[in-house]
């Protein structure tokens, strides 16, 4: 049997904040997207844990498309990416300037 | 009995006429004509319906001419109309002010939209004052914003915008607690029956709500028609927009706007929360007589001669207040006397200086000096409609303030005492204002101001009347008046309002 | 080993497959023709399509009528009155938003039918976000619905902004998405299912004694969804982006996120957990007042039209989170009216704001609105009740729907958020006002007219229609969505 | 379906201190089996395409130069290690191992042999068999893709990033294919697992994948394969004539020697790999040889497995570079819809007949619609070269696939 | 639950090594590219994650796809657009939003994980809905995903074709040149004739 499953949930709260904070905090939109990805990390451990915990393979199921959409949300981004560097040569969120929050 | 139709009438004639005098955009007059023939109407039909009233109705409370149709049960929403000794009287001011308005402060400015804003107005009010079905007032009453504030912000003065938005925002926030303390009501009474959700007024009368609940419903009540009436201190909305608004509009808001605030109050916040009232009646009545006196005090200093009427209004309608609170049958008939006479009293002043205005371009106090020279007959109506309003004995003013003092010296003598300072107070302003406009010698502008014409003596020559009669003869009006009121006391009797 | 697969109910799927498959078709049409199909092809595609899951969602009222709400598909849709009503309101949106976005994409010189292929797709996420019973079929739902908006918004290739715009709801879209996954799985660990109806069932015959993840479940979910109908304080985007993405989009997303979102949220927090409402509750209320207060307050100090309706349309979410907050079947039903009706009405509002904006939108500030109604005494008058419905006026569609809500809300003992929220809806009648005053007034005189070619003027003249219409007899919405409840409530 | 055992047999009896022996053994032989087959591959490769060149090659260090590759690399060890001043440090020392370590981790999970018993302990001829099998050589393919993309990166220096950019792109293209004739043998073997899917071929040739699944899959696997490893003529990445040296130019002394094994290790994994998938792995003709039969499956294996690494060297030796636009164009526009029209195909007659008979109708139609899509994408794009109707590869069914619309026009 | 064995220890101790060190690397350096390898690394640490709880074919997938495909698509957009050696940054767009957003964050992750504690970690019954399949430790389970897929996530699965087609269609609409009607109809003049025999 394996560690206890609080530690892998502890761990992957952990890493779904650093995920998050690091959206928040980042300035780079290659970095925050990347912290997006850690988020979903973090979500698909969980699943995987409660998945063992519950002895049901449903949660790995789920992380499966969890994976399948961050494939997905991955295509579409870095191609905004591009498309803003295209029209400006940056993909810094800081000098999107003509906007104001 | 008689028929709703006559009600249904009042208020899709003038709706009617408003689609039509917007339709009629290309023909110079065209749409003025509709306005006018329109206001005639429903002249007409409002007196045919005073005439017809019977205020001795037995089976339908003290209604008459009453129907309902449920429209959208879901909503709980029905058109339920009816009158009776107190809003028949508000039906026929709406119907009076209406072509005094249209003929005395006709505006020739994108004229189509001006009579169409008004005649929308009329509707809405005329609606809001036979609603017998709470959702139904609160639309009509919701209603009657749009077209005063296109009518403020549109052929207003210099500071309209502004003015208009105040109102709107003012009086929408006050709804915003009617609304609520409405759909409370309507769903206690719902829980309570199991029945579908009606807003019936009939019905949710009959609603029994703890004491704690009223006094809450009343206040949520009283926030919207305080705010609409005005009552001192949510009246900091009514003087500039008064000021502000084209002659016609101010004629309308303290005319009739103003009457729904306390008609609002009398009947549905009292009649529905006669144990709310008796909690709060101590604090309504110090509020109304402060609205007294402070209206009166300010209306002495302030330098604009609308805002005198406009602060005067807010005197007035504290008396309105004070009647309407006390609880004595005398001195709410006297209130609601009050309102039909203060609605012609004040449609008339703010006709005068609309006159005047239209001849200076100004209504401030400080350029105008001794019109009574040139305009000797201008001067000669004012002095009637402000000797009416000051209370002079004979006039129509004196008959309902009278009688709300009257009332209210057997219930609360110290308010009382103090409101009848008001009255002092308002010959002082008022006689004050006349002096320094029309006493005095006339120079600059002022010594070629002309007398009024044949149409605004025909204009102004009802209010006289009105205000003469009244005075002399109030008989007919309170006969009506005194069963309606009987009946919302006895109904709210065990509360120990009646006295 | 052998699969049993799970039956299937087609007419459920129906709406998806007609809205997917025609976006489909076009993408393999549009790939076999020799040139760029013209913007009457795609929007020709799309009217239909709209046209067709309309009639299929009354196929669907009538089989619930005879049958009852069912699920499909090993539970992971639910054909309901809820999920059918919100599906038609999808539809008539996408359908108004194709016929401005047709006008636009001539205007604009854009060619090509991915415009439709992508506003279908999104429409088909959000008709499955409606039906989804399960978390991470509203997860996928969520998905496809926002992938389309990303990229839709980033459409405008004139404008930098809009791709910017593009980039920043991106970001904060798969933020949101990513809380709203967590949540799912620490719901999944609280409950040992992502099912809505097994989650259900579950909170109904077990009694938590330490519901701890499932606390934390629901809140995570909460912020995901309140990230995506843009609820204060989790709105920032919102402004952003609905200034920088092209207008017709613009009235597109507002209408069909805020549809698919709340329908899932209303499914998420009354049918499965509703049991728990006494916890949500408390955090809901926060958020509507928060919403409609500081969402309305914020319109008031913008210029740009596009960023006051953004706020004005936080402040609208917030009237609906209201309806949420009820948590009874009135409260979900009014919800639903209230969506139902101002679909029609922002995709039109929209619209006019296409026109007005131009080539190149760079005329939205107010000033530009300045004597519209003069000039053009239809298209102000349309945007002039547009407005007036949004902020709630009687007869219109507008004024029912805050009404519907504030009823199940004072119903449901929240008479104290109600007159917070209609506190929000007073200071919003500064800006609806001062803009609609703008239609009034005198312009400078040197200003040119607005052209408005068909397409949008029908698109205009059905919103307006509906809410006028609606607003004189409220009676039929009403009724459907009042039996248009969800499948399991408490 | 016949269910297979997917755990090891060696692990049925618990884990002791014997069966960790056992396994570390099995992973020191492999690794010493795989080093000492480089260093043959590296000579056997120079030797044959000398031989195709008319060359002798080398022959100096050993009978027949057989130690010329020690020498090479004795060479290279005592050279300069150069840093580029440009060069991200760290990434730049990091590159080479990933590149190396993914080739060594493939070749642990392919079977050379069937299996022997030794003192009891059943051992399968494998270093190690996990029930996730072939998907470890997908995910070590998809890490190999770093060391090279890095490689390049990490260098400072225009032309290997160039280089890698163009790899990264290539590997993932072509990654899509790969995986997909992968579904097909799963599909077909119905497990995971190497051991698995040499057990299924065991039964004779007809038996095998590359003729059981069509000989489609093995085609597409074989071209796919080569790309993954930028042989030729897939070696667009480093391209001599336009990227200098490729991703490795900045590269010198032990670390370019890494890069050097790490691609002829490749080429034999990747070779046994395709023996695996496609040609029974080990099975063979088995003589009973008391004793010694589990000899024999070993030296099927060695002998398909050499076959195969001579086809790469052939290739080398035979087939010119393709243009990078035309790489892209096979691999996105032909073998994805091919690999992927033939798992469909597959997939349905696993099912029954007409199942089958219906995707395949769907395939064509699928098809007819690609091939219009693409006539029309090319003639869009005004403003690149046309493709090139001549495909320079080997095999007449490739060849009238990829070529057939270039044909039809031709008409 | 039994004692966790020491190997088992040190596999978790690995993976949230490899986990937190890789996530604070993604949060903390300032090259995109050595993100993109501290994201690997963490990918790395999940993976193992994964395997140590009998989810291998997930972890196969993971590789395969986020390592695979996912990071080597980042690198590559960064590679091409040549942000790898700046990032425009310390601009602070609102005062303390980053103190804010610090706070922010550990405040819900501690009150997620006080929560979770709280309710004892898991409490949800075990294989509740009945629909699912249970897990087999120690083997892979692929068959048990896959049967999971193709039952209860059914229409999930067939929800991802949508996705993974609207996600395409955008990423080709957003990466592709952008034209315009007047454009094209030129573009199509001059290649019309071309068309025809352009393959040569």
């Amino acid at each position: 049997m394996t560690v206890p499953a609080a530690w892998y949930l502890v761990l992957a709260a952990i890493l779904f904040g650093i995920g998050a904070l690091g959206l928040l905090t980042r300035r780079s939109a290659l970095i925050m997207f990347m912290c997006v990805e850690l988020m979903l990390n973090a979500v698909n451990l969980t699943f995987v844990t409660f998945s063992r915990t519950l002895r049901d393979i449903g949660g790995q199921a789920a992380v499966f498309f969890v994976m399948v959409v961050a494939a997905a949300e991955v295509t579409v981004g870095l191609g905004i990416v591009v498309s803003v560097f295209r029209r400006r040569n940056s993909t810094s969120v800081d000098e999107l300037a003509e906007m104001k929050g | 009995m008689h028929s709703s139709v006559w009600l249904t009438l009042l208020i899709l004639v003038p709706a009617i006429g408003a689609l039509l005098a917007a339709a009629a955009r290309r023909r110079e007059g065209a749409a003025f004509a509709v306005g006018v023939t329109t206001a005639v109407v429903e002249l007409v039909l409002a007196i045919v319906v005073t005439v017809l009233y019977n205020p001795h109705v037995a089976n339908a409370g003290t209604f008459d001419f009453v129907g309902r149709w449920v429209l959208a049960a879901p909503f709980g929403l029905a058109y339920d109309v009816g009158i009776d000794g107190i809003s028949v009287f508000l039906v026929l001011l709406s119907a009076i002010v209406l072509p005094l308005a249209l003929l005395g402060a006709r505006d020739r400015r994108r004229e189509p939209a001006f009579v169409g804003w008004l005649l929308l107005l009329t509707s809405a009010t005329v609606a809001s004052f036979v609603a017998r079905d709470l959702l139904m007032f609160f639309l009509a009453f919701e209603l009657t914003l749009v077209p005063s504030y296109f009518l403020v912000a549109q052929w207003g003065g210099p500071q309209r915008a502004r003015a208009a938005l105040k109102f709107f925002v003012y009086t929408f926030a006050g709804s915003a607690f009617l609304f609520v303390g409405m759909l409370y009501v309507a769903f206690a009474h719902q829980h309570a029956t199991g029945g579908a959700l009606s807003f019936s007024y009939a019905v949710l009368q009959g609603t029994v709500l703890p004491r704690s609940t009223q006094v809450w419903l009343f206040l949520a009540f009283a926030a919207a028609f305080a705010v609409k009436s005005p009552i001192w201190p949510f009246h900091t909305w009514s003087p500039v927009t008064y000021a502000e608004a084209p002659t016609a509009g101010s004629m309308e808001l303290s005319a009739l706007l103003a009457k729904l605030g306390s008609y609002g109050l009398l009947r549905f916040a009292v009649g529905l929360f006669p144990l709310g009232l008796a909690d709060l009646r101590p604090w309504l009545a110090t509020l109304a007589v402060i609205g007294i006196l402070y209206g009166s005090a300010l209306a002495a200093v302030t330098p604009d001669l609308k805002r005198v009427v406009a602060y005067s209004s807010l005197a007035q309608m504290g008396f309105v207040t004070l009647g309407v609170v006390t609880g004595s049958k005398i001195a709410m008939v006297g209130a609601v006397l009050l309102m039909f006479n203060h609605g012609v009293i004040t449609a008339g002043l703010f006709l005068v200086i609309g006159f005047i205005e239209r001849r200076r371009g100004t209504a401030t106090i400080a350029d105008l000096r001794g019109l009574q020279g040139p305009a000797p007959v201008l001067a000669a109506l004012f002095t009637v409609v402000m000797l009416a309003s000051i209370g002079l004995p004979g006039l129509s003013g004196f008959v309902s303030e009278f009688l709300v003092l009257l009332g209210a010296f057997a219930t609360h003598p110290w308010w009382a005492l103090v409101a009848t300072l008001g009255v002092v107070l308002a010959a002082l302003y008022l006689l004050w204002a006349y002096q320094r406009v029309f006493h005095g010698r006339a120079t600059g502008p002022n010594e070629s101001v002309a007398d009024a014409t044949h149409a605004e003596r025909w204009v102004l020559a009802p209010i006289v009347v009105l205000v003469v009669v009244l005075g002399v003869f109030p008989k007919p009006v309170i006969d009506r008046i005194t069963p309606s009121v009987q009946q919302l006391i006895v109904h709210v009797a065990p509360a120990g309002v009646s006295k | 080993m052998s699969l049993t697969i799970p039956s299937i109910h087609y007419l459920v799927l129906l709406p998806t497959l007609i809205l997917f498959g025609a976006s489909l078709l076009l993408l393999v049409v549009s790939a076999l023709v020799r040139r760029p199909l013209r913007p009457a092809a795609g929007t020709a595609v799309t009217v239909l399509a709209s046209v067709a899951t309309l009639v299929v969602t009354v196929a669907q009222w009538r089989d619930i009528d005879r049958h009852g709400a069912s699920t499909t598909v090993a539970h992971a849709l639910a054909l309901d009155g809820f999920s059918v009503v919100a599906t038609a309101v999808i539809a008539v949106s996408l359908g108004l938003a194709a016929l401005v976005s047709h006008d636009w994409m001539n205007r604009a010189r854009v060619v090509g039918s991915e415009y439709h292929v992508l506003a279908l797709a999104s429409a088909a996420g959000a008709v499955l976000m409606t039906q989804a019973n399960d978390l991470i079929v509203i997860f996928l739902g969520l998905e496809i619905m926002s992938i389309g908006l990303y990229v839709l918004v980033a459409f405008d290739r004139e404008r930098t902004r809009s791709a910017e715009a593009a980039l920043k709801y991106f970001l904060l879209g798969s933020f949101a998405s990513a809380i709203f996954v967590y949540g799912a799985a620490l719901v999944y660990g609280a409950t040992g299912t992502t099912n809505l109806s097994s989650v259900a069932y579950f909170l109904g015959s077990n009694v938590l004694l330490r519901p701890g993840l499932l606390y934390a479940g629901g809140a995570l979910l909460l912020v995901g969804f309140a990230f995506k109908v843009a609820a204060v304080p989790f709105h920032l985007w919102s402004p952003d982006v609905y200034e920088g993405a092209p207008t017709p989009v613009t009235g597109f997303m507002a209408a069909i996120v805020k549809v698919g979102a709340f329908a899932a949220l209303l499914r998420v927090l009354v049918s499965a957990l509703g049991t728990q409402m006494t916890t949500w509750r408390p955090i809901l209320w926060v958020l509507v007042a928060l919403t409609t207060v500081i969402g309305a307050s914020l319109a008031i100090v913008q210029r740009n039209v596009k960023r006051m309706l953004a706020y004005s349309s936080i402040n609208h979410a917030g009237f609906i989170l209201l309806g949420v907050w009820s948590g009874t079947v009135p409260g979900a039903s009014a919800a639903l009216f209230y969506l139902a009706t101002y679909a029609p009405v922002v995709v039109a509002s929209f619209a006019v704001l296409t026109l007005v904006g131009g080539e190149g939108e760079d005329r939205h500030d107010v000033a530009h609105y300045r004597g519209l109604a003069r000039r053009q005494p239809w298209l102000g008058a349309a945007l002039a009740i547009l407005l007036l419905s949004q902020l709630g006026v009687p007869l219109t569609t507008g004024f029912y729907a805050k009404f519907s809500v504030l009823a199940a809300a004072v119903d449901a003992g929240g008479g104290a958020l109600a007159v917070v929220a209609l506190l929000g809806a007073a200071i919003a009648t500064v800006f609806y006002l001062r803009w609609t005053l703008t239609l009034f007034a005198e312009d400078e005189g040197d200003v040119d007219r607005v052209p408005v070619p068909p397409a949008t003027a029908i698109a205009i003249g059905l919103g307006v229609a509906v809410t006028v219409v609606f607003g004189l007899w409220p009676g039929p919405i009403a009724a459907l969505t009042q039996h248009a409840t969800l499948l399991f409530t408490p | 379906m016949t269910t297979f055992a997917t755990v090891d047999p060696l692990f049925n009896h618990g884990v002791t201190w014997a069966v960790l022996l056992i396994v570390i053994i099995k992973a020191v032989v492999g690794f010493a089996a795989l080093m000492g087959s480089v260093t043959l591959m590296i000579w056997f490769e120079r030797k044959a395409i000398s031989d195709m060149q008319s060359r002798i090659g080398p022959q100096r260090w050993g009978p027949f130069g057989l130690l010329q590759t020690l020498a090479d690399g004795i060479k290279l060890f005592f050279k300069e290690d150069l840093m580029p001043a440009e060069a991200d440090r760290f990434v730049f020392k990091l590159a080479p191992y990933l590149v190396l370590v993914p080739a060594l981790i493939t070749f642990s999970i392919i079977p050379i042999g069937g299996t022997v018993t030794v003192a009891g302990h059943v051992i399968d001829l494998q270093v190690a068999n996990p029930p996730i099998g072939i998907l470890v050589m997908l995910a070590m393919s998809g890490i190999s893709v770093y060391g090279v993309i890095l490689a390049g990166w990490s260098s400072g220096s225009k032309y290997p990033l160039m280089s890698s950019v163009r790899a990264s792109a290539q590997m993932i293209s072509y990654e899509a294919a790969l995986g997909m004739t992968i579904v097909t043998v799963v599909l077909a073997t119905g497990s995971l697992s190497t051991h698995d899917i040499v057990n299924a071929q065991a039964h004779g040739i007809w038996h095998w994948n590359v003729i059981r699944l069509g000989i489609v899959p093995f085609v597409v696997f074989v071209m796919a394969i080569t790309a993954e490893l930028n042989r030729p003529p897939f070696d667009v990445v480093e391209a001599e004539s336009e990227l200098v040296g490729g991703f490795h130019t900045e590269y010198s002394s032990l670390r370019f020697a890494l890069f050097f094994l790490a691609e002829f290790m490749n080429v034999i994994t990747m070779s046994a790999m395709i023996v695996t998938l496609f040609l029974g792995g080990p099975a063979g003709w088995v003589p009973n040889i008391p004793h010694l039969r589990w000899v024999f499956p070993i030296l099927w294996f060695l002998a398909k497995t050499t076959g195969f690494a001579f086809v790469y060297v052939w290739f080398r030796g035979a087939l010119p570079r393709f243009r990078y636009d035309q790489l892209m164009d096979l691999g996105w526009k032909r073998l994805i819809p091919l690999s992927l029209g033939w798992m469909l195909i597959v997939a349905g007659f696993l099912v029954n007949r007409s199942w089958g008979f219906l995707m395949a109708a769907l395939v064509l139609v699928a098809y007819i619609v690609l091939t219009r899509a693409f006539e029309l994408g090319d003639g869009r794009r005004g403003d690149v070269l046309p493709t090139v109707g001549e495909r320079p590869l080997p095999g007449a069914v490739l060849r009238a696939w990829t070529d057939r619309d270039s044909r039809e026009e031709e008409e | 639950m039994i004692a966790a064995t020491v190997p088992d220890v040190l596999v978790f101790v690995t993976a949230a090594l490899l986990i937190v060190v890789g996530a604070l690397g993604v949060l903390a350096v300032k090259n995109p590219v050595h993100a993109a390898l501290s994201l690997i690394m963490t990918l790395f640490g999940v993976a193992i994650a994964f395997v140590a709880q009998s989810a291998d074919f997930l972890a196969a997938v993971q590789v395969i796809v986020y390592a695979g495909a996912i990071v080597v698509l980042f690198l590559f957009v960064i590679m091409f657009l040549g942000v790898d050696r700046r990032e425009h940054v310390e601009v602070e767009p609102l005062v303390g939003q980053r103190a804010f957003a610090g706070i922010g964050v550990v405040v819900t992750v501690a009150g997620i994980v006080t929560l979770m504690a709280k309710s004892h970690w898991v409490t949800g019954a075990v294989a509740v809905s009945g629909q699912g399949t249970p897990i087999v430790p120690g083997s892979a389970n692929v068959r048990e995903v896959g049967t999971a897929v193709f039952t209860t996530y059914l229409f999930a699965f067939e929800a991802t074709a949508a996705l993974l087609i609207i996600a395409v269609v955008g990423a080709v609409l957003l990466a592709r040149r952008e034209r315009r009607r007047d454009e094209i109809d030129e573009a199509t003049a001059s290649a019309a004739p071309v068309t025809e025999g352009s393959d040569r």
